[in-house]
């Protein structure tokens, strides 16, 4: 478990700046396709997924790439994923949300990976691995009904697993008081699951939090959730933000992640650290660019 | 209207404007279909502007969201839904297989459930697996399910304003992601030169389009919606390279089928090749193969579609797995023995 | 609106003799496939639907009989479409769970109905016609996701429905401590939806509790809920009761709502009303047995 | 074993019960399976009893149902799910055609999802239009989903067994209803005294049934499941009436496609019938014989299935919309012109 504050600095940071390079790249055409950034959101990959062994799975959704990172993601492997090359983390066949590495697990349908990493905490209940599940969902996917089966049946057999929804208030261009009724932390309750609500965007407040969570899954078995509520500061995917640009540069200036955890850190340690991961970056979109595209080697299965 | 409407998105989202000042009891449901925003591929925009109270944009619930729109159908509206991308349809399905399509005929014909659901559907835009298929195929021959496919050579405003003012019972309506940027055909001009159109008094109607001037065609392509832009392109390369003149029967009416204009044509030609983007195992094309061969025992036949495995995310792998004008022109050659 | 005592236990009777009578057939084998008796949950049909106007639209399930009667469905039409004969409600089409009758629907597909009800008080709000949906459902059916997109929906779009859940403790053979985790009350809170729970089998005590419940819908709008537990008295369908025969019996002394209700009754009104019911009950399975069967005609759509 | 097995059923339960054996991996899941009841269909009956800890009776939840299914089998288990009624497969399409299916290619084959979901499928026992669909036409051809459907001449419980214990991607494995009660078929005895029987050594294998001693046959019958049983009562109506012997071919494996058995009976016959109880638009017929006609262009072909309409609860409806015995000989000598 990584904790100090140079490295949640360092993932942060590291996400922030993937997602500023993707984006980038979008707009000079070499990425196609789609991407959803998950700027504004990093301390909540950081901070729940930091508190994960490996033996524990992450599932995760459209706006994977921090979760990724923070799970320790290669971002060269990301960058050639989103690129459609052959040396992407699934060899450009899923692209920038449908990847697997080791443990860790997106796809682009709302809602179904929820029964999916329900399932992965039964195996390991059946087994008494004692590894749990970990699965990321936005506000608006709470509309689907798989995530309520599951959430039933998660309480009936007492699954490991913990629901990690990230109420950035927007689904796509939907605010989240026209999707959702009632509350999410009831909703839960209603289910016999225990829900933890946090308003914060400090890595540092997230954290502790997470591991207190996290730890009462592992001793007792039993599902839980997390609610944080967030912020994204870019638009849903590429360029559809119809949200008020002013209100957006506000929540910014509050919300930042980075800005928030980065007064903690002395300049000395920051500017080495954010040299080093720029230079990441840089190497990651540069190796990707160059990589070979994919073929099906008359293999079509 | 006096806009001028070039695009098949721009048919699209007037067609669905007309049919909403038209009818009242028309009423829009889907995700992020309100504006400014006017849905994920815009052919909502504008609609919730006119029609505030009619326009009602969703929670992610695709299931729900065609459950209240039978309802609302049973009751006197014409829900048009909007699914986002087509992909999701899956989520939907039980409420257009086990309730929208049964109710009218199960419950002795005692009720209409007049929705039209619309939803994109194809790839080539590197969208991935989840976000580029054609799964249309699934919801053929579902009994009292219509399946629609717009197309360039017809109105496709004036196809969806049919399916949602006439309709007695559900309609798929799915648009091609690629079928919106594409002009409206101008037969006879630009690209399409060459080429001859006639288009029958069928509600949802076919299209044959032939080689101006030539007598004899020698082969009948069979394709709906977008795959028509790489039919026709194949056929121009057909009939220059090799002096093979194809004629294209394009359907807008998926499902029932009818087959009328393909069996005229292959009275003539004896050869049909059907193209769809779907994965070839059971689409569209197995169905009017089946029909043309049980019609007529003399045929050569072969379809071209996807090969059957998801859709890579990677332009490259989307170029091998689905048809390509090469493709077409490839296995009309074989089946002709050109090669 | 019918509220006589009387009038309360001839539509409970009914139901009871209709049921009894098609659970005979079943036996001789005039009836095929397969039956839900709604025997032990008259009290929930009548107490609900005695409160409904004709504009207002009851959608119900595949335990159905019970609702249709007490909407004041035909039992020889009922009757008849058990039997699959042409003169049945949809003419030998649906049969016993996919029914159809002025603003009565059934279906068989746990849960796929709760979002066509909400379809309908849809299209009343839009029109201001004031009417509301009425959607019956099971214990085991809060197992369907759809049912909580559709509670979402309704509170999120203050439809007017009445969510109707009878809870009596088993789906088929699963008892609802193994179907149902949290409460179900607290998971329509959690959707912002007001939910009044009731423990009876006295149509007595539902019938005002209905009303009450129904006219909050009326005047403001809102969805609501009334989870009532009762007590099923036969099999799930025919012959498939796994529970412990004592323990039935001794449910059925304590709550049967005919027993309950029929004690308020002098011998000299409840006498001749249960001879009546008893010869419409022979006259309708008798008519049903001599209709014609249905043909398509030709009519293949 | 020494009880001995007589019908469709006991030898799927059979089946089962000795995959559990066999490998503790093996999970079941789905509504109302523990005993005493044991499934709603009896399939799973014993299970619970002998394994407690490994089958979990489900709240009725088909979409997390298969959801969980694939998180098991990605880690490491064989999870065997049962749906009840194979009617609602439609709610856990997304699970199976997004989920499921696409893993293993999508993962860029990093992933097995090792699954079987059970369920009945079919009519004719009066349960109306959501309990009697024969919905797997729905499920053929989709990408990395494997369709088996065992019937009385093959071991069934073997069947359902490799399935379970040796699948590297997701079945679904179809059950009739009423083959459960089917006798498993004793070739060259009762009712099977005129056949021969040859099994191909396919891993989901594929039967040949011929007339014993009948040295040209003249027609091929293909067909799957339960309706076997009627292609057997109309082959030896055509023999003994009209002198015409068909060959009946048997899949169990329905998708992906392999017809080579079925072509190899087409080079002699040159003329085929499908037979199937699912609606007849695009069914497996469908593609049977699209594949059939694009290789060999001078075939008689003709597909019998039900007539594309919601399944009735009245018999008499059943009769009608339902393929039948007299149905597929009428087809057939229609197609051979005997009329
Ligand atoms: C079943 C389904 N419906 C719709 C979509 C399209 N879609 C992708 S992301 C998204 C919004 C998701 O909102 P939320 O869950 O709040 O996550 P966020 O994007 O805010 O991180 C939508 C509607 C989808 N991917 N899957
Ligand atoms: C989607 C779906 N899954 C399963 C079934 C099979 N089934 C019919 S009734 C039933 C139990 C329903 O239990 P509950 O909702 O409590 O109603 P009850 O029978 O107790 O009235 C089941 C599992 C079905 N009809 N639909
Ligand atoms: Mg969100
Ligand atoms: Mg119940």
């Amino acid at each position: 478990m990584m904790s100090s504050h140079i490295e949640l600095y360092r993932t942060m940071y590291l996400i922030r700046r993937f997602e500023e390079q993707a984006l980038a790249e979008f707009s000079t055409g070499k990425l196609v396709g789609t991407t959803h950034a998950y700027i504004g959101q990093e301390a909540n990959a950081v901070g729940v997924i930091s508190n994960l062994k490996s033996e524990d799975v992450v599932w995760s959704n459209h706006r994977c790439h921090g979760h990724f990172l923070a799970y320790g993601g290669e971002p060269a492997a990301l960058a050639a994923e989103l690129m459609g090359k052959s040396t992407g983390i699934v060899g450009g066949r899923g692209g920038s949300q449908h990847i697997h590495w080791k443990n860790f697990f997106s796809n682009g349908i709302q809602g179904g990976i929820v029964p999916n990493a329900a399932g992965m905490a039964l195996s390991s209940k059946i087994d008494g691995r004692g590894s749990i599940s970990a699965v990321f969902i936005g506000d608006g996917t709470l509309g689907q009904g798989v995530v309520y089966e599951t959430m039933n049946i998660a309480a009936l057999w007492q699954l490991p697993i913990l629901f990690v929804v990230e109420n950035n208030h927007f689904a796509q261009t939907t605010p989240v008081e026209m999707a959702i009724a009632g509350s999410i932390v009831g909703r839960f309750e209603g289910f016999g699951i225990n829900a933890t609500e946090l308003f914060t965007s400090d890595v540092l407040e997230i954290l502790p939090v997470a591991e207190q969570v996290i730890g009462k899954i592992r001793s007792t078995g039993c599902p839980a959730a997390i609610i944080l509520n967030t912020h994204r500061f870019m638009a849903h995917s590429k360029g559809d933000d119809t949200r008020d640009k002013e209100m957006v540069k506000k929540l910014r200036q509050k919300y930042d992640p980075l800005q928030i955890h980065g007064l903690r850190l002395d300049t000395a340690d920051k500017e080495p650290c954010e040299a080093e991961v720029n230079q990441l970056i840089d190497a990651a979109f540069f190796h990707a660019n160059s990589a070979d595209l994919p073929s099906l080697n008359g293999r079509p299965a | 209207m006096t806009k001028t409407v070039t695009t098949v998105l721009e048919s699209l989202n007037e067609g669905l404007r007309t049919a909403m000042r038209k009818d009242p009891n028309v009423i829009l449901l889907g995700e992020d279909i309100l504006d400014p925003y006017g849905g994920a591929f815009k052919v909502t925009k504008g609609c919730s502007t006119e029609f505030p109270e009619r326009v009602f944009t969703t929670p992610i619930s695709e299931a729900a969201m065609l459950g209240i729109a039978n309802g609302l159908a049973m009751s006197g509206k014409r829900p048009v839904v909007e699914i986002m991308f087509g992909d999701f349809i899956t989520l939907a399905m039980d409420q257009i297989l086990n309730h929208a399509s049964k109710f009218h005929w199960m419950y002795n014909e005692s009720v209409d459930v007049p929705l039209v659901v619309r939803t994109p559907m194809g790839g080539r835009r590197g969208y991935g697996p989840t976000h580029s298929q054609s799964l249309e195929k699934h919801f053929l021959g579902i009994p009292g399910l219509t399946v629609i496919a717009p197309n360039s050579v017809i109105d496709a405003g004036d196809l969806l304003g049919t399916a949602i003012l006439e309709s007695t019972g559900p309609i798929l309506f799915v648009e091609h992601k690629l079928l919106y940027t594409s002009s409206i055909a101008k037969i006879g001009q630009g690209d399409w030169v060459d080429f001859s159109l006639e288009v029958d008094g069928a509600k949802y109607p076919t299209a044959t389009l032939g080689f101006s001037g030539v007598t004899k065609h020698h082969c009948t392509i069979a394709t709906y919606g977008y795959n028509l832009e790489l039919a026709k392109k194949a056929a121009v390369e057909l009939a220059y390279n090799d002096e093979i003149f194809c004629e294209i029967i394009v359907l807008s009416q998926l499902s029932p089928f009818d087959l009328a204009a393909i069996e005229a044509s292959l009275k003539k030609t004896k050869k049909l090749v059907t193209i769809e983007e779907a994965g070839l195992t059971l689409g569209w094309g197995s169905e009017v193969i089946a029909q043309a061969c049980e019609g007529q025992p003399d045929l050569l036949v072969k379809r071209v579609a996807a090969i059957d495995l998801p859709i890579g995310n990677s332009k490259a792998l989307e170029d091998v797995i689905l048809p390509s004008e090469q493709k077409i022109v490839q296995s009309i050659r074989e089946m002709l023995k050109l090669n």
